[in-house]
């Protein structure tokens, strides 16, 4: 369960490169989100994906622009991985009408169909069976489309979890449940929430591939994330990715840490995946330093701009209230 | 005037399935045993259409009811319209994340860009000796939550009409075919088309009393009204079919006129759905009213298993009957 | 997954004869039901148990008075088993206030907590949760005891299940989760409603002991309910055993047996485990001829005094509405 | 008199589960991160507690809300008293089917062979930009289950005092912690002690106009009223506490003496609890009021995330200040 699959394959230079943009712009992104809340412009709970950045920047590199993903509160990094763009995001983190969802939603239901983020849910778990359906439709209009679901290692634990793998299996459904395990439910560590060892040994109940993967190696995600896909799209139905990480930023942005154990946070930060993977592609010649560096400076400025545009944007009227709670808009 | 014909409720809305997946492909029907290998649901109501439309548009489900609503979700997302079962209203508690976190609120959350034109179809109704966990009217919980319609037929004329505006609607229907009122035969026509949603129906007029109801106990008020009638008193008799968004303006145009309203339900009294009828009409209607506004509906406790106590845990004819003529009586 | 434990243990001739004692009650029981059934005098639903026999009356013959069980609709044959007296089991079942639960509940919500049946539900799946529960307060008192969850094969598919299993395991509570798969659950077969070949591997997930046992062979069933109840007390925490088993009258009493595969249930009921098991106990002399004759009278005898006592007993009056909402009287 | 502290309502409800644990050892605390380990409950409302009474009786759960209550109702059945954590009211959805099918149900359904004494904490309620699926107030779908008790305080006393209550109470009790009526500090007795479900308080006492409200939005109508005084207007302002069962017969007596009533809460104003408040007192006092009767609640619509758009969701005072000044103004 934790071997690479056989014949595992490889990113090429360029989509190294591809998955180390995404991992930036999710990087450079979330702190940018630090300072703001910092300066109090966002008051809203900040759920940050930071650490996590390699799992979903290697599916989004696999994934087209019509694939789809469900994600989670925690889901601004798969977003950000899935090229959404940063204006209506930051747009939407500050409530304002040019949102994605019009200031609506907020960060926890951010949705942008038009690069595939389908649902943002609040709820643990649910994205699961909802990815199900999208997989369905997929299934029934004959198109190769994928879908992913994101969840955590707290979710493995709900009945959502079980009703959804059950169902895409059963049904050869072309999803993708890829768990981004950072060790904790909150504030409780995975050997207090979970029974087991790995959340991917679960998939042996549904005869589903499942793999543990290291969720911080491009590589290693790279490899099992390429077999899932393919399976996904050749009809061969779901399979579950146990994705090994570490969220660097808590629970919820500025949460005090006492619940970790001592020196855990430290020595998952000590191995950022973001660096490592930087000095990598630049020790195997993949990209130069100038690259990387004007690769940062384009994408820094792409937050700026977002950021900037958000704050002069709208909040919505209150007669918002009355639209988009059904097709028509509700009569004063 | 076109034809009539006579059949059940579950015949009606058997048909309205048919002919919304035989006008459009995206139409898709889904639900534990509800495929003819399965025998067509539980109680035959979708039986025929996976040998008509293929299993791939109609298809039996493992019991999952969070994954019973998730799929229609997502595949309404897709650009599907999903007619789910959930086999008992009971069981939709199982689903109730789903339905209430999710399919109500997807479009409002996504600032409009999520669509959710999903019908949730469910049974349910006391009578059967099935007992605390089998019966219930649950209506109440999905009035008081935004973003999901909900729809409770009478007759099959209604069934048919109703389940086709809920299949073309954009947004999620609760479409609750209660155990007596499917089972009852009546008229409709052959080609009974669409019945708009958030319209009452007026079935008599009359000019003493507004006996406003839905579902399995509007029949009930039907057999009431007969005996009220040779009593010699006059009722406007009122089928909500919507109870969500329910029509304000037929019920408060019926009592200004009669100055009198009973609002009957098979749900718990407690908190039902009649409180909030009987508070508008009393709040809007305020001074204009001959008598206090009624409600009747269960007594607060579990739907009973033992024959005579689940007789008196419904409203029946009898009550319906008492309180309009108490109504009467005040002048 | 499938062998028996080593060192499996054997009924004694006693337990052997216990355990055919409580088979021939619930097939009686359940007889005599289908008679009142004809006769117009049972007018709710009916979700006979009948083929199913050997493993409630396994599991009970394993068990004190003091063990748990929650049971589902499907489960008269479970408490008869568990020895709840038939008279006011046959006074609930026709709605009367001497039954039980003074005919408040019926045969879906049958309750008898002096022999140990603590909860009858009528939603799928939600006995395992209540159980653990059940597991949970005798671990707290220190006790022996042990609850035995029962269900059904669809009900494996629901989150009910996983959630139970998962705390079960991670608590290490005295439970065990009995599936009776019967092969379906209404008219879908379990190929049709599950992903994956056996319910045992589902235990896999949660590092929970799984095992699937032959349902209709008493020798089989008792060498794993030995050990998983064993298990159970020594505080090693819950198994999972997935028993096969058919039912031969169908889902509800009285359904059409169309959707199942041509001459199946013809071919179970030839291998009927009530003759075989008594057959067997003569053969190997455990018991005579007579002995079961006599046995049988007995039971008859028992079952016939029920339901004329049923029979006779008063329907509960009206007031009943208001007692037993909550535990005070709601006024009139 | 006795000593008065000053403290929040967390911390009130800190106190009483420690008091009760203290006196009764089968009471139980059990939800997500709720012992110390796991730093005490996500807003720290159990903090101490593990360490105090033991592992064993604080028990942080994995993330598993049917498990959360199911294990709790077994429990119950085998001799304790647990109080379980749901961590936000909308994730109850997740749990319907083991509150009501079963933790409500069971000891009717077993003719009172079965008592399930349990406790649901959650916390709930808008203000804090949680958006759509973490803020809802859903006391109307369990005001309308026969068999659960539904208490929502507003200050530290009652926090602690219905707690207590909740506690030793025989059957099943919903108990709402509102974030901001919680974080809202006051004062109470250092030996505060039970106070009774289903019992009303009269805030303060006055004659034009009744204000009936509970939990946050209580608060709100504090802030109201205050205004209205100065504007001359004396309001009788009543906190439900216990919104099932309810004081009836406080609020009638009330709204009996000063003619005119506006029940607020914050759940939508659609199906709400006002509904059946509202009713009730048309019904009751038909002919005897001064002025139809107002209800104020949240609009139909699922709470929003933008901080205009939230503030807008909400009752706000100058709406209890509007709505109480028109109906004055009607004589
Ligand atoms: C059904 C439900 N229960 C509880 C919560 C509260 N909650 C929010 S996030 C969270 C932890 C989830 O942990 P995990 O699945 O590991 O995801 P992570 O936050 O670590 O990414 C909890 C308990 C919730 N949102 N939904
Ligand atoms: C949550 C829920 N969904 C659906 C039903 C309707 N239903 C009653 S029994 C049943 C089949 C259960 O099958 P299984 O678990 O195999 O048990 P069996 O009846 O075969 O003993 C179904 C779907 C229900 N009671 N509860
Ligand atoms: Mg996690
Ligand atoms: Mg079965």
């Amino acid at each position: 369960m934790t071997t690479t699959p056989t014949n595992a394959a490889l990113p090429s230079a360029e989509i190294q490169l591809d998955i180390f943009r995404r991992m930036l712009r999710i990087e450079r992104n979330d702190d940018a989100t630090h300072k703001q809340i910092r300066l109090g412009r966002i008051t809203s709970p900040y759920y940050s994906g930071r650490g996590q950045e390699v799992i979903p920047a290697t599916m989004s590199a696999l994934m087209t622009r019509d694939d789809k993903i469900c994600t989670i509160y925690r889901g601004i990094h798969d977003m950000v991985a899935k090229d959404m763009p940063l204006r209506p995001l930051w747009a939407e983190i500050c409530g304002r009408v040019d949102g994605t969802c019009k200031g609506k939603g907020g960060p926890m239901h951010l949705t942008h169909p038009a690069t595939g983020v389908m649902v943002t849910t609040g709820i643990v778990g649910s994205s699961m069976p909802i990815a199900n359906g999208l997989a369905w439709a997929a299934l029934l209009d004959g198109s190769k489309q994928v879908t992913v679901a994101y969840f955590g290692d707290g979710a493995a634990n709900i009945g959502a979890f079980h009703e959804a793998l059950n169902l895409a299996a059963l049904w050869k459904l072309p999803v993708i449940f890829v768990c981004q395990n950072n060790g904790y439910g909150e504030h409780t560590r995975i050997e207090n929430h979970m029974a087991g060892d790995l959340i991917s040994k679960r998939a042996v109940g549904y005869a589903m591939p499942g793999f543990t993967v290291d969720g911080n190696d491009p590589f290693d995600m790279y490899a099992h994330a390429h077999a899932a896909i393919e399976r996904a799209r050749a009809g061969e139905g779901p399979t579950l990715l146990e994705c090994k990480t570490f969220r660097f930023m808590g629970h919820a942005f500025g949460d005090n840490d006492a619940y970790m154990l001592e020196g855990e946070k430290a020595a998952h930060m000590a191995k950022d995946p973001l660096p490592a993977f930087r000095a990598k592609l630049i020790a195997s010649g993949v990209a130069s330093e100038a690259q990387l560096a004007q690769m940062q400076t384009a994408i820094e400025a792409e937050v700026d701009d977002a950021i900037a545009f958000a704050m002069a944007c709208e909040f919505p009227g209150v007669e918002e209230l009355r639209r988009d709670v059904f097709a028509e808009e509700i009569p004063a | 005037m076109s034809e009539m014909v006579t059949m059940t409720g579950q015949q009606a809305i058997n048909l309205a399935l048919a002919e919304a997946m035989e006008r459009d492909p995206k139409v898709l029907v889904f639900g534990e045993d509800v495929a003819d290998r399965e025998g067509g649901g539980v109680s035959g109501t979708t039986r025929g259409l996976s040998t008509r439309f293929g299993d791939d548009r109609v298809r039996s489900t493992p019991i999952t009811e969070q994954a019973i609503i998730g799929a229609p979700i997502g595949a309404a997302m897709g650009g599907y319209k999903p007619v789910a079962e959930i086999m008992l209203m009971n069981f939709t508690a199982v689903a109730m994340d789903m339905i209430v976190n999710h399919a109500a609120k997807l479009r409002f959350m996504s600032g409009g860009q999520s669509q959710v034109p999903i019908v949730i179809r469910t049974m349910t109704g006391a009578g059967y000796q099935t007992a605390g966990q089998h019966a219930d009217f649950l209506e109440a919980w999905f009035c008081h939550t935004a973003g999901i319609k909900v729809v409770a037929a009478s007759n099959p004329a209604d069934f048919k009409g109703l389940m086709l505006s809920c299949i073309d609607d954009p947004d999620p229907c609760m479409f609750i075919e209660a155990g007596v009122a499917i089972r009852t035969p009546g008229e409709l026509a052959v080609d009974q088309g669409k019945i708009p949603l958030g319209k009452a129906r007026i079935h008599q007029a009359g000019t003493d009393v507004t006996v406003i109801s839905y579902s399995t106990q509007f029949l009930r008020c039907i057999e009431a009204v007969k005996e009220l009638e040779e009593a010699g008193i006059s009722v406007e008799l009122i089928d909500l079919r919507t109870i969500s968004p329910w029509d304000k303006e037929c019920v408060l145009a019926s009592v200004e006129k009669t100055g009198r309203a009973v609002v009957v339900h098979e749900a718990l009294r407690s908190f039902g759905v009649g409180a909030e009828i009987a508070a508008t009409i009393s709040e809007e209607l305020f001074g204009k009213l001959k008598a206090p506004v009624r409600r009747l509906g269960a007594p607060y406790s579990a739907v009973p298993f033992s024959k005579p106590l689940e007789t008196a845990f419904l409203v029946q004819p009898a009550d319906v009957v008492a309180c309009v003529k108490e109504l009467i009586s005040r002048g």
